[in-house]
């Protein structure tokens, strides 16, 4: 029986957790199985939660957030036998599999996307808490929007500095307005239920917005550009489906782990050239031409 | 003139206080299509079941113990610390700090170094509101509320840029070496020949707890300082009058309180993370209030109400673990026992007073 | 002795009495605070109570002010029985009443304390004009003026106390209750509360008058209850008592009224004081320039109204002057300087000096209320080496130390574990006393040391104090007290708006001369009714 | 920083800081009868919560105000006996309120909508169409299609435009500042403006005003006049559980379109630290949410301020409103003096 374990901010983040639950739920549906999934209440259960799924048998087991890395490094080897798969992290063990997004290529796609429907030139991006994943998305989203619009300028704020920045839809909303009045006319939200404020405000303003992780198009019909969509539904279904395979799992473009979400609800917004642009550049990043830089790798982005 | 008999005061009022919670929570288990037995059972087996729980238990109770004393030590010098949080947080700094930097060869050594870390930064992030509150007169719930955020962005800020090793996804500081960690009571138990508690968080600093509200009751109810504490918080004038300077015992009783949540770092950023990570309080500075206050401001009555919360924390997260039942539901439940065991007491004492009043009168 | 009758005994007279109590009990807990009460009011009379520190007398009166509830009896207004739920209820039968610890509202105008609860409809301005009126006639009438305007906080007790009757008054009660309305009053200020006690009952008003001071009994009352422990001992005609009958009655045996004490014998100075100033926080000066001399084995009395500097004196000397204050001049304590102000000037710092102070409110400054009474045997001295060792104190050495100063000084209960607050007034006092006399201070501050204490308990405490000068000590006394001042000092200087008026020898001076000192007049240098200077005699 | 941008910041200022005034408001009420409120945030939870589900279930948003009224109100309630009819203490059982509102909302979100605690958008679409839809046809089967017509009010507050407010924009200063930052808000938000010229009134004017400000000083003085403490203090507590009720309301039914869990984000603290920093006076609580929300509008603004030589990073703009009230309070405001009974349970006899 598999099993998969969210990060603190729950199954209902509105954000991966809720990705990496759709996937599980998917497959539950599809073949009908039984998995066990844990919501966790502190930091010390993460360590409990992975031990005990593994002594009552549970595999695989599968976890959301770079946070499980660490205490997974201390247990795994202590479960030969259990296989593990980690979404967001890179751990070198035997028995676990690591499951990384290129989140920055579907930012930049996002953000040529951004750059093409701006008309004032001028975009937004806001995150959450300001932590390193996040500048991933904030950076892959600068470059695309500055491969489409070299003079054109990005917008960046943060939503605070304690867990409370995940779920400020008001405060969010507020930022919004605040680029807004600065001239942007685009926003990327990455910050989980605070970007419900952020797609909220756009709509009002009547500007447009760019969701994250799922599919947020329908939240405002013709209102959201579109969505960076992260597959994590996919790797969990995959690990659920197919079994674990140790080693670093990389869902990129190609894989098709990122992409930009069009579907009915945006269509009207997706113009014939912005859907050629987007298609060009993923052909590119997936042949190699555009290499789309990582924020991680040098803590750095090369735009501003 | 005491109405009712110490015991029923003491134990008796608590107990039916936390039944009527349990039922109310049983009726809210109910409400949304649950079983009460069964959360209920989950709860107790889950935290009390075993030695495997027991480790859960006491470790959250460690937490609670800390931040609680803090809380009460100001409280008795009638400053509401609402910055437990904050000053935990930057304790979690300063063990962190000390443990990447010093070369400690063993945890022995680790840990009275780490200790001072942590109390030094603890302390020092309570200073500037004792001090603001001495001197200006700024109210030290306000300014500590601010504390905790403007901690929270510090951390956030040190975590990101300065302590998180490069290349690395979580805003967490490394890990500390292996020699500084600190021996868990399992390993302990193990040593002593049995097993108990295996693979749980519960470490030595259970024990420097302990000895903190030994310590913390000398202080406060045998030492000349705390009677001055005491005495200041019960009236300025009359501490005045007696010699005692409010502005060194404001600052000194917050040093003592912020040192004191400075201190819960060695047990859940020393003892249990071994790095610190982004967070690492999760609100325990807040539960402080509600033990010490549940604890009616006394040590004893602090441990059990950290044994208490330490209790509903380990519970309640096996009923999110192994249950359908939604996490948030603990949160009710906590809530619930602080109401009618901290603020409805008297619905309850209040007629076991004329009970135990009329059983006084046949009786004379 | 015809009209008394021991132990529930009756004035019988034909016309309704203006309040009645029959079998009145009440009990806190297992505390029988009234047993069995019968008291017999006469319409357009003054009735006085006495009784010890909790002999019951607040805790009638609030029953008949609706603020308790009775647990057995019954009570007749005007004759017809009334239940008296709550103070709306007493307030409707016309009763009226001013607490021993008054009930305004500290940061409330006059005029908004005196509506407060029997406002003319929902909104403030009708009801405040309306009140405006009516005080000024009560002012014209009783001579009771405040200023409206002003905020409680800033008066003196005894305008506090005008305004807690202007309440009574406003409220049109016929029936008047005072519970110790003299303790805070200056003696002008008592008699300027007499003359307006006598013009209501001219006025057919029935009045109720709670003191421990049997002069004003004597002076006032048309008749007086004494009641002991609980139960009305007696009810007489003040006419035909005494003095020392009633405080016999109170205190259950012979009470000696007069201070007995042999001529001081003045050694070597120990207080000095030169050029005191003080300018307080808000820019006011308070003291203008004291000079004192104490010697040992004598008694230094101060008298004066409240609110002439005399707190600040004994603050400052004391050794915590207000925050914010400047002090200068100089003060020496048996030759050394008293630093007046920054660290040195502290009061540990005063009691290693060999000073003592018995502070002027013992429930605010002198004792933690919520505080043993062993704790608050410490209270100051906590630091002191008998009581423990380096940080830590020893509380069994505390105790027996605390347990020998409550036997000496008979605090009852003679409960070491007792809360302060659970104690009557005048053991609190006692407790006070205790602690201070009893570490033989050079020099002992005193500031109203008597204040709302029944007699039985200021014997012992004058006594104490006589004693403590006998063993060669110095004293210094504030107290506004005249008759205390007159029978304990060896020498009495008078203050009045931050400086010393005069002194005198008590053996060669009037409460009538000190009166004008009082009030910041000179009889000496005062000009006379023709307008030329007495001539000086040295 | 031209014009514009001053008037944009103070706009947003305006919307920021209307909850904390409401909140601010609710506490004063409170405080000012002599109880203590530290359950302001659990009380805006709840009914932010209460107002967004009723909104969601029928689209109307004014049924999802007064959901929001009775959500705190209850909690007010809960309060009450705790603290005036039990006297218990006040402290404690404002934390209870904040961790019990803090569970309840997500419990019964989840167990209503099953969006893991949020509320449905409250936007016109297919989310909130499948939730308004039952509701409305249950409505038309019993009272008929009118009603049910009728009651297709919009389920979010709308903005205002005062009156002029455009054919003003043109007069300098004034034109703009009437058109940007006075018109163009929720209704809830010139209730709280409102509020606060009318809590003075009441304050300071009314009989009850009186009465309630004698309550928090000293009670007894209330006792002995003959006047009800209890029930003074009663009626203080359910006027600070309407007025988080509004302030709740607002959060979820005016500034954002949907309950989303622990959204109040600590800003029933910070309304707290605003009373304290205002005294306890109505046009001071004006003053003191007016700073905290100028503080955030600006912090805003300038996530990352560059001065030249480094760049401030965002943790610090994001701390900034917190270090500057800390200096404000110690540089400019004197000793708060509380109300003098708060917190104090009134004990007639012991
Ligand atoms: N609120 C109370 N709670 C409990 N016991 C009380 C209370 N008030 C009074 N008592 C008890 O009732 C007794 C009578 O108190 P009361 O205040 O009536 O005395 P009193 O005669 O007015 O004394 P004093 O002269 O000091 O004013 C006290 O000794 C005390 O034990
Ligand atoms: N909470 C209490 N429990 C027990 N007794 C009490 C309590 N409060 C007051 N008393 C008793 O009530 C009596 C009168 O107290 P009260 O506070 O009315 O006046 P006081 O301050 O003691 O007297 P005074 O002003 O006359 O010196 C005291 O004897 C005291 O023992
Ligand atoms: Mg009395
Ligand atoms: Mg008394």
């Amino acid at each position: 029986e598999p099993a998969l374990i969210f990060d603190l901010g729950g199954k209902f983040d509105k954000s991966f957790n809720e990705a990496a639950y759709m996937g599980a739920k998917r497959w539950a549906d599809e073949t009908g199985g039984t998995y066990k999934e844990l919501e966790m209440q502190s930091e010390a259960q993460r360590e409990q939660a992975l031990r005990r799924l593994a002594e009552t048998g549970a595999n695989p087991i599968v976890m959301t957030g770079f946070a499980f890395g660490d205490v997974l490094n201390q247990v795994a080897p202590d479960y030969p036998d259990t296989k593990f798969a980690i979404i967001d992290m890179v751990v070198e063990q035997p028995n676990v599999q690591s499951v990384v997004f290129t989140e920055e290529q579907g930012s930049y796609l996002a953000g040529i996307m951004a750059a093409m429907a701006s008309k004032s030139g001028t975009v937004g991006f806001i995150g959450g808490m300001d932590i390193p994943l996040i500048h991933k998305f904030e950076c892959g989203f600068a470059q695309g929007f500055k491969a489409a619009k070299p003079d054109g300028k990005v917008l960046i704020n943060y939503t605070g500095t304690t867990p409370a920045a995940w779920n400020d839809p008001v405060k969010g909303g507020e930022l919004a307005k605040a680029q807004i009045s600065q001239g942007a006319d685009v926003i990327y939200a990455a910050a989980g239920g605070t970007g419900i404020g952020i797609l909220q405000a756009a709509a009002d303003e009547g500007i447009l917005s760019v969701g994250v992780d799922s599919n947020q198009n329908h939240l405002h019909p013709g209102k959201v550009l579109t969505s960076m969509v992260k597959r994590v539904d996919n790797a969990v279904y995959d690990a659920f489906k197919n079994g674990v395979e140790p080693g670093v799992k990389v869902l990129d473009l190609k894989a098709e782990g990122v992409d930009v979400a069009i579907d009915d609800n945006n269509k009207a917004l997706v113009t014939p050239e912005m859907q050629a642009a987007v298609d060009e550049a993923r052909a590119k990043i997936a042949g190699g031409e555009i290499a789309v830089h990582d924020y991680m790798t040098d803590n750095a982005c090369p735009v501003q | 003139m005491n109405k009712m008999p110490k015991w029923a005061d003491v134990i008796l009022t608590p107990v039916i206080s936390l039944v009527l919670a349990m039922a109310i929570s049983a009726f809210v288990i109910l409400a949304i299509g649950e079983s009460p037995t069964v959360a209920l059972t989950t709860m107790i087996d889950g935290a009390l079941g075993s030695s495997y729980g027991w480790g859960f238990t006491l470790y959250y109770a460690t937490n609670f113990i800390f931040t609680g004393l803090a809380v009460m030590v100001a409280y008795h010098a009638s400053l509401f610390n609402i910055g437990g949080e904050g000053q935990a947080a930057m304790g979690g700094l300063g063990v962190a700090l000390v443990l990447l930097s010093l070369p400690l060869p063993h945890w022995a050594l680790a840990l009275p170094a780490a200790m001072i870390g942590a109390a030094l930064f603890g302390a020092a992030w309570a200073l500037i509101p004792a001090w603001l509150q001495a001197k200006r007169g700024s109210h030290i719930v306000i300014t500590t509320i601010m504390f905790n955020f403007i901690a929270a962005a510090a951390l956030n800020y040190i975590l990101v840029n300065l302590l998180r090793p490069v290349g690395s996804m979580d805003p967490a500081s490394g890990r500390f070496p292996e020699a500084t960690h600190l021996p868990k009571l399992s390993d302990m138990a193990l040593a002593l020949g049995f097993e108990w508690g295996k693979n749980t968080p519960v470490n030595i600093s259970f024990f420097v707890a302990v000895i903190a509200c030994v310590l913390v009751w000398l202080l406060i109810w045998r030492s000349r300082l705390g009677f001055e504490i005491r005495a200041f918080g019960k009236s300025e004038p009359a501490a005045l009058y007696a010699g005692i300077n409010p502005v060194r015992i404001t600052v000194i009783a917050m040093l003592i309180s912020g040192g004191l949540a400075g201190l819960m770092a060695i047990n859940n950023v020393m003892g249990e993370a071994e790095r610190l990570v982004l967070n690492a309080v999760e609100g325990a500075g807040f539960i402080g209030i509600a033990v010490a206050l549940m604890g009616r401001n006394h040590p004893l009555g602090v441990f059990l109400a950290a044994l208490l919360f330490g209790f509903l924390y380990q519970g309640g997260g096996e009923l999110a673990l192994w249950t359908s039942i939604p996490r948030e539901l603990i949160i009710v439940i906590q809530a619930l026992v602080i109401l009618f065991t901290g603020a409805l007491d008297n619905m309850v004492r209040m007629p076991l007073e004329r009970m135990f009043l009329a059983m006084r009168k046949r009786g004379a | 002795m015809a009209a008394m009758m021991q132990g529930g005994g009756r004035l019988e007279t034909a016309a309704p009495a203006a309040i009645e109590l029959r079998g009145i009990s009440k009990a806190f807990g297992s505390v029988q605070a009234n047993r069995d009460i019968y008291l017999r009011v006469e319409r357009g009379t003054i009735h006085g109570i006495i009784g010890e520190n909790g002999a019951g007398k607040s805790t009638l009166m609030s029953i008949l002010y609706g603020f308790y509830k009775p647990d057995a009896g019954e009570i007749l207004v005007g004759g017809r029985p009334l239940t008296i739920a709550d103070s709306q209820t007493a307030i409707r039968a016309g009763i009226g009443m001013v607490f021993q610890h008054f009930k305004l509202v500290q940061n409330f105008t006059v005029l908004e304390n005196i509506i407060l609860g029997a406002e003319e409809g929902r909104l403030l301005r009708p009801s405040l004009s309306k009140a405006r009126g009516v005080l000024r006639q009560l002012a014209k009438d009783y001579e009771l003026n405040v200023d409206p305007d002003e905020v409680v906080e800033n008066l003196s007790v005894g305008h506090q106390q005008r305004v807690e009757i202007l309440k009574a008054l406003y409220r049109q009660a016929d029936i008047l209750i005072l519970d110790e309305p003299t303790g805070v009053l200056t003696p002008a200020e008592a008699d300027h509360l007499f003359r307006i006690l006598e013009g209501l009952r001219a006025e057919g008003k029935t009045i109720i008058l709670i003191t421990h001071k049997l002069r004003e009994i004597m002076e006032i009352t048309d008749t007086v209850s004494v009641m002991r422990r609980g139960e009305m001992v007696a009810s007489v005609k003040t006419a035909e008592t005494s003095p020392e009958q009633l405080a016999e009655l109170m205190v259950g045996r012979k009470v000696l009224l007069n201070v007995q004490k042999v001529p001081a014998t003045p050694g070597k100075p120990v207080l000095e004081v030169r050029g005191l100033r003080m300018v307080d926080a808000a820019g006011v000066e308070r003291l203008r320039g004291i000079d004192l001399d104490i010697r040992a084995g004598e008694i230094l009395g101060v008298a004066g109204v409240s609110g002439n500097g005399q707190t600040q004196l004994l603050e400052i000397l004391g050794g915590y002057p207000e925050k914010g204050s400047t002090v200068t001049g100089k003060a020496r304590v048996n030759g050394t300087p008293l630093p007046l102000s920054g660290a040195g000037c502290n009061a540990a710092e005063r009691r290693r000096q060999g000073l003592g102070h018995i502070p002027e409110d013992r429930q605010v400054e002198g004792l933690i209320m919520d505080f043993a009474a062993w704790e608050n045997v410490a209270f100051g001295y906590h630091d002191a080496p008998e009581y423990g060792r380096g940080p830590l104190m020893d509380r069994d050495a505390i105790r027996r130390d605390a347990e020998g100063k409550i036997a000496r000084f008979d605090v009852r209960p003679p409960s070491c574990d007792l809360a302060a607050r659970n104690f009557s007034g005048g053991n609190q006092q006692k407790i006070v006393v205790a602690r201070e006399i009893e570490r033989n201070p050079d020099l002992l501050l005193i500031g109203q040391p008597t204040r709302g204490v029944d007699i039985g308990a200021i014997e012992f405490i004058h006594k104490r104090i006589v004693e403590l000068r006998d063993a060669g000590k110095a004293i210094l006394l504030v107290s506004v007290e005249l008759d205390e001042i007159m029978s304990l000092s060896d020498r009495i200087a008078v203050m009045f708006d931050g400086r010393i008026m005069g002194e005198r020898l008590p053996g060669a001076t009037t409460t009538g001369e000190l009166g004008l000192l009082m009030a910041g007049v000179d009889p000496a240098t005062a000009p006379t009714r023709d307008g030329t200077l007495p001539a000086h005699t040295p | 920083m031209d014009l514009n941008t001053v008037l944009q910041i103070l706009d947003s200022a305006v919307r920021l800081m209307t909850p904390l005034l409401l909140a601010c408001l609710a506490g004063l009420y409170s405080e000012r009868a002599g109880v203590f409120d530290i359950g302001l945030e659990g009380k805006m939870l709840m009914a932010a919560f209460s107002a967004a589900t009723v909104a969601a279930l029928t689209g109307n948003v004014w049924l999802g105000a007064m959901a929001g009224l009775l959500g705190a109100l209850l909690l007010a309630a809960v309060h009450g006996i705790a603290s005036i009819t039990f006297r218990g203490n006040q402290l404690i059982s404002g934390v209870a309120i904040n961790f019990l509102a803090s569970g309840l909302t997500v419990l019964l979100g989840q167990k209503i909508f099953g969006l893991g605690g949020r509320t449905p958008s409250l936007t016109p679409g297919a989310e909130l169409e499948t939730q308004v839809t039952p509701f409305r046809a249950w409505l038309s089967g019993t009272t008929g299609p009118d009603t049910a017509a009728a009651l297709t009010a919009t389920p979010r507050f709308g903005e205002i435009t005062l009156p002029l407010a455009e054919t003003l924009r043109g007069v300098p200063v004034i034109g703009p500042l009437y058109a940007e930052v006075i018109s163009g808000h929720t209704i809830l938000v010139y209730v709280a403006f409102l509020m606060v010229p009318l809590t003075w009134w009441v304050l300071y004017r009314t009989r009850f005003g009186l009465r309630l400000r004698a309550v928090g000083e000293n009670p007894a003085s209330v006792d002995t006049a003959g006047v009800s403490v209890t029930r003074l203090r009663f009626a203080a507590v359910a006027i600070a559980g309407l007025l988080c009720g509004l302030a709740g309301a607002y959060l979820a039914t005016g500034l954002s379109a949907g309950f989303v869990k622990e959204m109040t984000a600590g800003r029933g603290f910070i309304a707290l630290a605003a009373l304290i920093f205002a005294k306890w006076r109505p046009w001071g609580a004006l003053g003191a949410t007016f700073l905290f929300g100028l503080l955030e509008a600006v912090a805003n603004r300038y996530p990352n301020l560059d001065l030249g030589v480094i760049t401030v990073p965002s943790m610090f703009m994001n701390a900034l409103p917190y270090i500057l009230t800390v200096i404000i309070l110690a540089g400019f405001v004197g000793r708060a003096i509380p109300p003098r009974a708060g917190g104090e349970p009134y004990v007639k006899e012991r």
